[in-house]
């Protein structure tokens, strides 16, 4: 059985390899290889997983040696894959949402030259993804860690010849790159601390190193995190990555690669459970992300960065229950999944959406859709319920319990941060209430537009070929679209309760993860109430502000604070000016320096020799009379320094 | 007396050099086969060398001495350790791609008088450089490592000033001003380099009496020859800044991005994967050897400025505007990195420092060369003549890519193996230093991405709209590259094992070992 | 044999006239020097009597013969153990048969057959009214561009006096290394100076150049004999004797019988101070050692390049061997005062040699400012006092001499309408019109510039070895730092013929007659053993590296 | 009369010979001054070889006279062939190589 594992990744790999090198013959099937590639992949998936099921609980970890990858003296690395209940339900969410996206890609790509590349990027993503979360061993994680980071920047990048999308790629790996040197530096710790870097060793022995190095090591693991899932400090690069194609911002930038981060902690919980200070900053990470995500989609009328705000806010929920430890990690991994399933069904639905209208991103010139496109606006408003967390749909699950999780925390800090998380889900519920109001319900903004307005530039420019500037005709999207959409919005509703009841879900990975409950100073009802009035204020507001008057075609100037969170919260301003402009200046004056000290040392030791030259070549003046003269001063200084050695 | 077969592969090129540069003037098709034969025969002798050398056996293998000049003590003696084997074998590898990729490069432009062969010379010189280097790598005997260290700079200045970048800006006359400039400069940086070295070899003279490296480090380890500490000290300067200048490392590395600028790619790669590989392997062997105590007398002062040619390098190579020389900067932040590992002084250090000398060949080879059809293709250097190749040339823009993320060590490829263990050894008994180096990976990443999205992506300008994509030719120089970037990256054992034993005596050499693990040392 | 016993030369007429016995002469071992001299002899008389259009072939017929035969002679001694165990003092004390005056003897008499082919090349100037000419003027006693000239050329006259001017020059230089006292050494300084005086003053083209160079050269090397005379006046005074052994022994003040004279002037160091600087200072002028250095470019610039060649390569020889003998048999006890001085002297040498070369513009010239560099690094083997530093000296200077011949042979191919073409600017692109040409000059430069695998290198490192066993690292650092900066120069006319356009009124090289041709290749050839493996010649020189005292 | 008064005789002879190098132009008063030097060279020789008592000296004093004698041989020819292409016989404007 643990053979197939590597088969999981293989396939995908496969398909990557056969599609990128196969050329231009196999444009005309590559999409439909691509998809039969993740597929397969899935149905390895639940083969395995079966098998899992059919084990006892503490005998549900599967390990493939392959080969020894770098034997270096004591740093031992092998390629060895450890599939347990952690990594078998990220198998089962990449592979399934990823084999969806597949077949929604298939329609949505239809029109562009360069799908079947675009389908060898997504099984290049689909295997790196699977490698991630199917290593033994943190390097081999961090070969999967970047593979991914690749992926997401071929893919964010696939319309190249679009400025913007290549420099958001750009911008997207090298914003990891910061997080990916966490990752390295964690691992040289845990080689420095434990003489090794795989699973088994370094988490069953954590508690025999010390607390501050295993601090370190945590607080390197979160900076990783927060690169990959876009938490503050790095979070800048998720909203550019909608750049990309819609199902790449669907797949990569909601349901799989952004949540390797809490992964990545939830993994480690050993680590963190015997460094408390890392713990703490793990929480006030996820705390400010959610929040800040939450402001910032609050403000976008491009509906994909509204909706990466909010993945950037529920991921940091996740975070945030990961920093719980023991108490959290489950209900981490829960909401991850659940999230996977609506998020996922949101971008689609907007995907869909933009289909429909030219590929028009702004919201405000949306408006009045449901009749247009049903399906869209059902799955579409399934998935919204869920994430605002609507009672017995996923999202309330899993939300509920992580807020229930902050407060169990105890202490101020328990009271803090499930305060914020509070506060988060009344802020989730406006500004999804928003989007879905923008979009589905008003008036239809969309009819007799003025030229459009340069702050809301066109996403894709695949519209190019399908004709921009005409008043769009708002229609339904085909089956294949449509079908995944369907699928995950099943998945959305049902996904929460089946997880919760029974606590199905906590039993399936306490083995890996362990649990604890916690002393909550609020009884679960009081929770769960507490977040039905912030669920029923936020959605009340959004409707007074959306609902009951008409959206302005053109975004008002807006508060303070609307502005900056237009902007980021200004956060991409201040890397501009810092460490860009800084850069700037830092390569230029040492481009100067390398010119002018550096080579112009050597340069003027040269040229000096050269004017010493010209100097003394005077002195042959071609006058024999000189010639003698410093001859008889040559002989008198020979007889006066032999004089002289003599005297001393 | 067996076959000398390390002889073989350094004689077998320089013939060849000698009956290339000797094919009639009309016959230049028939120099290039010939060349490339001989570069093939050579790869084969090298991997019989491979084959034939046991990791597990004694240090030097498949030796051979021969009395050469008694009078200066110098003794024909040859070697190969793991180390010198995997480099060995890489200088062989590239060799090929090297001359088929500088198929056209010596065409002449103008028939100048009957007798004169550029295209016969250049050919020829490229495998004088091959013999050179390979002898050099082979030599135990100092004197004759460093007769070859400094001959070759030789062929290789007439490759640089003589076989000129076509691709340039300012027409043909600055364009030789600029080329002999380079070449001299390149000459003057590495004769200097060697002078010093020259001082230093004779006073090693004085001292030893003989040059053999074995004997002499075998006697330093029993302690029957004795170096005033001064002595060692100065002596291990003179070799050592010789090793810098080549390799080059910071603030001796301004011979570098010129010559690379000014010649053609093919050169450009024998320079950086090639011949400055000598530098940093003679580091290994000789300087660690011969004086153990002064190299770790030393190692602070060298491991600053390794980190210093890191950063630096990667921060000038992101404010260049012309391609070749913002490679010549990247390489020169990757030896930094490779100093870096020799003088951390642990295993997974100077491993990595061996292994990264191969990847680097490699990955840089791959971008080089990949950047010279480029520029071939344009007639520029300069980045802002490029933009949106990757829709006209989509298999050039994605080769390029590759070539790109091995330089910035993405996983899965080659450099990072190497790149990451350098950092580990360094991080293990340096954590300060290992954690700055850490940031070249971000600064790496920053130039290399930097130049694909200008050149590669954007909308199309008109001077590359008519772009070619890669010919046959080209494909069957890159593609072999990148396979082995990936086989490498995904499978370096067979390298590492080569190369670990080696490592292991060196280790022992300097009297250091790997500093344990935390939770062992507590208890 | 001890000093004591040793009855000068001279001093036999001192005695009362009972009976005159003959001085004894071992002719056999003075043989090469005497074989070389009877043949300059044949050669005046072949002046004489044998008709003008002969004279030619005669004249090298002669030349060639006799300094092969010399040679063969020099080699039979060798053989005959007359450089190691059997080394002697011949002719009374005048002159020492040991190994180093037989390795420089040979060195001098290869030189001067290299020489004499170069001398002898007749097809590089183009045939003036149907007569083959070589590179000395037709008639040198007429008034350049008058018409006793233009007739002279028409009736082409070729001045073949230079023959035996050269084997006159050769012996001079044959006996100055293995001189053994002061008198000898000084008539031998004087017989080869004189020839070539006038050899510099015969150039076929540029005659003014090569007169002016003539005069110079003339008085000043003059005046520098005029001070090594004095020198030996004083060292005399010193010691009352100007044999070698005699004042050596005086010096270390192991001397047998002090009568009070002696005793009274052995007190006055001044006097042997001052002597034995003014002599040193007079062979360093011949070895063009700063500031004594001032006559060679000038010279080698005037003269006739063939003549430059040979004057560059033999005279360095023998004024290096006479040096050599002089510092460590006549000198030894002073060692400490004079090491200090030639270390001065020997920096100054190299550096300023190195850096003045680098902006000349004149091929002769520049390798003039070289051949100065070169006599400080050979220095800086002298000054390491010991059977090394002699060796490698010796090495060093065969190795040197094969080289500047056939660089200055060379030289004398590339040729414009106005002779040769000496000024840099022609050489430009020169490895485009004739690569071997190009190549093969490149190969000398290379070697001056001691690149490894020439014989410039192993001469070098011989050299700098010895300096740094004998002591003087610092020595050996200056001289790489500066042998750095001479590189520079050597480069620079390595790119102008390889890497710069060549112009289009630029010069042509002659192809020339088997006689260059073999002075070119036997340089290459030597260049090339001596580079790669020259164990044997090393062998030779540490051989022959013990003076006889 | 002590024989140093001979050698300082001697020496001054020498230096006036040099100094006239030094100052003269023309090339025959040149070469007359060296030929002073010499015969201060014989002077010294001479004084040398009376104090010691040994002949030596008086005898280098005839070789150094023929050397001489040689040496106005060789240089007078040299220096006539330059004054009949010049019409001058000045040190001075034989100064065409220089640098």
């Amino acid at each position: 059985m643990e053979n197939l594992i590597a088969l999981l990744i293989a396939a995908p790999l496969l398909g990557a390899a056969v599609l990128l090198v196969g050329g231009r013959r196999l444009d005309a099937v590559g999409h439909w290889i691509g998809t039969l590639l993740s597929t397969t992949s899935f149905v390895f998936g639940v083969i395995l997983f079966a098998d899992l099921l059919g084990r006892n609980a503490d005998d549900r970890t599967l390990m493939q040696h392959l080969f020894t990858w770098v034997p270096v003296a004591g740093f031992q690395a092998d390629v060895t894959f450890r599939l347990d209940q952690l990594s078998m339900t990220f198998v089962l969410l990449i592979t399934g949402v990823g084999s969806l996206i597949h077949l929604y890609s298939v329609g949505y790509m239809e029109h562009d030259e360069r799908r079947r590349r675009f389908f060898g990027y997504l099984n290049l993503f689909l295997a790196a993804m699977l490698l991630l979360v199917l290593a033994d061993n943190y390097l081999l994680l961090y070969v999967g860690w970047e593979g991914v980071g690749l992926a997401s920047y071929l893919l964010i990048g696939f319309w190249q010849h679009k400025p913007s999308a290549a420099t958001a790629a750009k911008k997207a790996f090298i914003v990891n790159r910061v997080g990916d040197m966490g990752l390295s530096i964690a691992i040289m710790l845990m080689f420095t601390t434990f003489g090794t870097f795989a699973f088994g060793p370094v988490l069953s022995h954590a508690t025999d190193a010390s607390e501050g190095r295993l601090t370190a090591i945590g607080l390197m693991l979160l900076l990783a995190a927060c690169g990959k899932s876009a938490q503050v400090p790095l979070q800048s690069w998720l909203g550019d990555a909608m750049e990309g194609p819609t199902p790449v911002s669907a797949l990569i930038h909601a349901a799989t690669m952004v949540t390797a981060g809490v992964y990545l902690i939830v993994r480690s919980g050993a680590v963190f459970n015997a460094a408390p200070d890392a713990q703490l900053v793990v929480t006030v990470v996820g705390a400010v992300t959610l929040l800040f995500g939450a402001i910032v989609g609050c403000a976008k009328d491009d509906i994909k960065k509204a909706l990466a705000g909010s993945t950037m806010s529920q991921i940091g929920y996740m975070v945030l229950a990961a920093g719980l430890g023991p108490i959290g990690y489950v209900f981490a991994i829960m909401h991850l999944v659940t999230h996977g399933f609506f998020k996922a069904g949101l971008f689609l639905g907007a995907g869909s959406v933009m289909h429909g209208m030219n590929d028009e991103v702004d919201m405000r010139r949306y408006g009045g859709l449901r009749k247009y496109m049903p399906v869209t606006f059902v799955t579409f408003g399934l998935g919204y319920l869920a994430i605002i967390g609507f009672p017995g749909l996923s999202g309330f699950f899993s939300k509920d319990k992580i807020i229930e999780a902050a407060f169990a925390k105890g202490g101020t800090e328990g009271w803090i941060l499930g305060t914020c998380a509070l506060l988060g889900a009344a802020i989730t519920a406006f500004y999804m209430t928003r989007v879905m109001l923008m979009t589905f319900f008003g008036e239809e903004r969309w009819r007799n537009q003025p030229t459009r307005s340069p702050e809301a530039p066109s996403a894709e420019p695949a519209a190019e070929h399908r004709g921009e500037h005409a008043e769009p005709h708002p229609h339904e999207s085909p089956k294949v679209m449509t079908i995944p959409m369907i699928a995950l919005a099943i998945g959305s509703v049902f996904a929460g309760g089946f997880f919760s009841i029974g606590d199905r879900f906590l039993h399936w990975l306490e083995p890996i993860t362990g649990h604890s409950e916690g002393d909550s100073p609020l009884s679960a009802g009081a929770v769960t109430g507490a977040t039905m009035v912030c669920l029923v204020i936020g959605v009340g507001i959004a409707y007074l502000q959306y609902g009951r008057r008409p959206v302005p075609a053109v975004a008002p100037r807006g508060s303070l604070l609307t502005r900056a969170a237009r902007r980021d919260l200004l956060q991409d301003d201040f890397n501009h000016v810092v460490l860009v402009r800084g850069g700037e200046h830092l390569t230029r004056s040492l481009v100067y320096v390398d010119h002018t000290l550096v080579d112009g040392v050597v340069n003027g030791t040269a040229a000096g020799f050269g004017g010493l030259s010209g100097r003394l070549r005077r002195l042959q003046n071609g006058y024999a009379r000189s010639y003698a003269v410093s001859m008889f001063g040559g002989a008198a200084l020979l007889v006066a320094a032999t004089l002289l050695m003599r005297a001393v | 007396m067996s076959f000398p077969l390390l002889t073989a592969t350094a004689v077998l090129p320089a013939a060849g050099a000698v009956a290339t540069a000797a094919v009639p003037a009309a016959r230049r098709t028939a120099a290039k086969w010939l060349a490339l034969l001989v570069s093939l025969a050579t790869l084969v002798l090298a991997i019989v060398v491979m084959v034939r050398f046991d990791p597990g056996g004694a240090r030097y293998q498949l030796t051979e001495s021969h009395a050469w000049i008694a009078d200066f003590g110098v003794r024909y003696e040859l070697g190969v350790d793991g180390i010198a084997v995997a480099l060995l074998a890489l200088t062989a590898l590239l060799i090929p791609f090297i001359i088929l990729a500088g198929w056209h490069d010596a065409d002449p432009l103008e028939t100048g008088s009957k007798r004169w062969r550029p295209t016969q010379g250049f050919f020829a010189l490229i495998l004088a450089v091959e013999a050179m280097v390979i002898i050099s790598f082979e030599a135990t005997d100092v004197f004759l490592f460093y007769i070859f260290f400094e001959a070759m700079l030789i062929p290789m200045y007439f490759l640089i000033g003589g076989f000129g970048d076509r691709a340039h800006a300012q027409g043909e006359e600055a364009a030789s001003t600029q080329r002999s400039y380079a070449a001299v400069k390149f000459l003057l940086y590495n004769l200097v380099g060697g002078l010093i070295m020259l001082a230093a070899v004779i006073g090693l003279y004085t001292v030893a009496g003989n040059f053999s490296l074995t004997e002499i480090a075998q006697a330093r380890a029993n302690g029957t020859l004795h170096m005033a500490t001064s002595t060692e000290r100065w002596l291990f300067l003179g070799f050592f800044f010789a090793f810098a200048v080549k390799a080059p490392l910071w603030p001796l590395h301004t011979w570098l991005p010129n010559a690379m600028q000014e010649s053609t790619a093919p050169v450009a790669v024998l320079i950086t994967a090639v011949v400055d590989k000598v530098g940093t392997f003679a580091m290994l062997r000789f300087c660690l050897q011969l004086f153990p105590e002064a190299s770790k007398w030393a190692t602070p002062t060298i491991l600053v400025l390794a980190l210093i040619s890191i950063i630096y390098g990667a921060l000038l190579a992101v404010g260049q505007r012309d391609i070749k020389r913002l490679v010549a900067y990247a390489s020169i932040s990757h030896f930094g990195f490779i100093i870096l590992g020799i003088f951390a002084m642990t295993s997974q250090g100077q491993s990595g420092a061996t292994l990264y000398m191969v990847n680097h060949g490699i990955s840089t080879a791959a971008l080089m060369l990949v950047a010279g059809f480029l520029i071939s293709r344009r007639g520029s250097r300069l980045i802002a003549d490029y933009g949106g190749v990757q829709k006209v040339a989509p298999v050039l823009a994605g080769t390029f890519l590759i070539g790109s993320l091995a330089t910035l060590s993405l996983p899965g490829l080659a450099p990072f193996v190497s790149e990451f263990l350098v950092l580990v050894g360094t991080f293990t008994r340096y954590p300060a230093i290992g954690i700055i180096a850490t940031f070249g990976i971000v600064l790496a990443a920053l130039y290399t991405l930097v130049l694909y999205q200008r050149t590669m992506t954007g909308p199309v300008k008109p001077a590359v709209s008519a772009m070619p994509d890669l010919k046959a030719r080209e494909l069957v120089v890159v593609a072999p590259l990148i396979v082995l970037l990936i086989f490498l990256g995904v499978y370096p054992k067979p390298v590492t094992d080569i190369v670990n034993p080696a490592v292991n005596q060196t280790m022992s050499d300097v009297h250091k070992t790997d500093p344990k693990p935390a939770v062992e040392a507590a208890k | 044999m001890s000093a004591a016993a040793v009855h000068s030369l001279w001093t036999t007429a001192a005695e009362p006239i009972s009976k005159i016995d003959a001085p004894k002469i071992e002719y056999g071992q003075l043989s090469p020097t005497l074989i070389v001299i009877g043949a300059a002899i044949v050669g005046v008389l072949v002046e004489a009597f044998v008709p003008r259009k002969s004279r030619y072939y005669a004249q090298v017929f002669v030349s060639a013969v006799a300094l092969c035969a010399a040679f063969a002679a020099v080699v039979a001694l060798a053989a005959g153990g007359y450089g190691t165990t059997k080394a002697h003092i011949a002719a009374m004390g005048a002159i020492a048969v040991d190994g180093p005056s037989l390795f420089l003897q040979g060195t001098i008499l290869l030189a001067g057959l290299v020489g004499l082919f170069t001398f002898a090349e007749r097809r590089l100037d183009p045939a003036a009214h149907g007569n083959r000419v070589d590179s000395f003027a037709a008639q040198a006693a007429s008034v350049p561009g008058s018409d006793s000239e233009q007739a002279a050329v028409k009736a082409g006259f070729t001045t073949t006096e230079v023959f035996p001017l050269l084997l006159f020059a050769i012996s001079g230089m044959l006996v100055f290394p293995s001189a053994n006292d002061l008198l000898t050494l000084f008539v031998a300084l004087e017989v080869f100076s004189l020839p070539l005086y006038l050899m510099c003053a015969l150039a076929r083209r540029k005659r003014l150049m090569s007169q002016e160079a003539a005069v110079k050269y003339f008085l000043l090397g003059a005046f520098a004999s005029a001070f090594t005379l004095f020198g030996i006046a004083m060292l005399y005074g010193y010691a009352g004797s100007v044999s070698y052994a005699t004042i050596a022994q005086v010096v270390d003040g192991t001397v047998t019988n002090v009568d009070p004279a002696l005793a009274n002037t052995m007190g006055n160091d001044a006097l042997l101070l001052i002597g034995a600087a003014m002599v040193v200072m007079g062979l360093l002028f011949k070895v063009g050692a700063v500031p004594f250095h001032m006559w060679t470019p000038d010279v080698y610039q005037g003269a006739p390049t063939p003549v430059t060649g040979f004057m560059a390569a033999a005279t360095k020889v023998a004024a290096f061997g006479a040096l050599l003998r002089l510092l460590y048999v006549v000198l030894p006890g002073m060692r400490w005062d004079w090491r200090p001085v030639m270390w001065g002297v020997a920096i100054i040498t190299m550096l300023g040699g190195a850096i003045v070369a680098i902006t000349q513009t004149d091929i002769k010239r520049l390798l003039a400012y070289s051949s100065i560099a070169h006599a400080g690094f050979i220095l800086a083997g002298v000054i390491a006092t010991s059977k090394d530093g002699v060796s490698s000296v010796l090495f060093y200077l065969a190795a040197y001499s094969f080289v500047t011949i056939g660089a200055f042979a060379v030289v004398t191919l590339v040729r414009d309408a106005g002779g040769e073409a000496t000024h840099l600017s022609k050489w430009a692109g020169l490895g485009r019109r004739s690569p071997l040409v190009a190549a093969v000059f490149a190969v000398f430069l290379l070697a001056f510039a001691g690149i490894p695998l020439t014989s410039g290198f192993a001469g070098k490192f011989a050299v700098f070895k010895a300096a740094a066993e004998g002591g003087a690292v610092p020595l050996v650092v200056i001289g790489v730092i500066s042998s750095a900066i001479a590189a520079f120069f050597y480069i620079r006319v390595i790119v102008l013929m390889f890497f710069s356009e060549p112009s289009p009124e630029g010069p042509t090289v002659a192809v020339p007659s088997p006689l260059t041709m073999a002075a070119i290749g036997l340089g290459v050839a030597v260049t090339l053993v001596l580079g790669v493996a020259p164990q044997y010649f090393l062998n030779l020189a540490s051989q022959a590296g013990v003076f006889v005292r | 009369m002590n024989p140093v008064y001979y050698l300082y005789l001697a020496a001054l002879l020498f230096t006036i010979g040099a100094t006239g190098v030094l100052i003269r132009r023309n090339a025959i008063v040149v070469f007359m001054c060296i030929e002073l030097m010499l015969n201060a060279c014989n002077l010294a020789f001479v004084v040398f070889s009376r104090m010691h008592g040994n002949l030596d000296g008086q005898i280098i004093a005839f070789f150094t006279m023929v050397v001489a004698a040689a040496e106005v041989v060789v240089g007078l020819a040299i220096i006539v062939s330059l004054f009949r292409t010049r019409h001058s016989a000045s040190v001075d404007d034989a100064s065409l190589m220089k640098l």
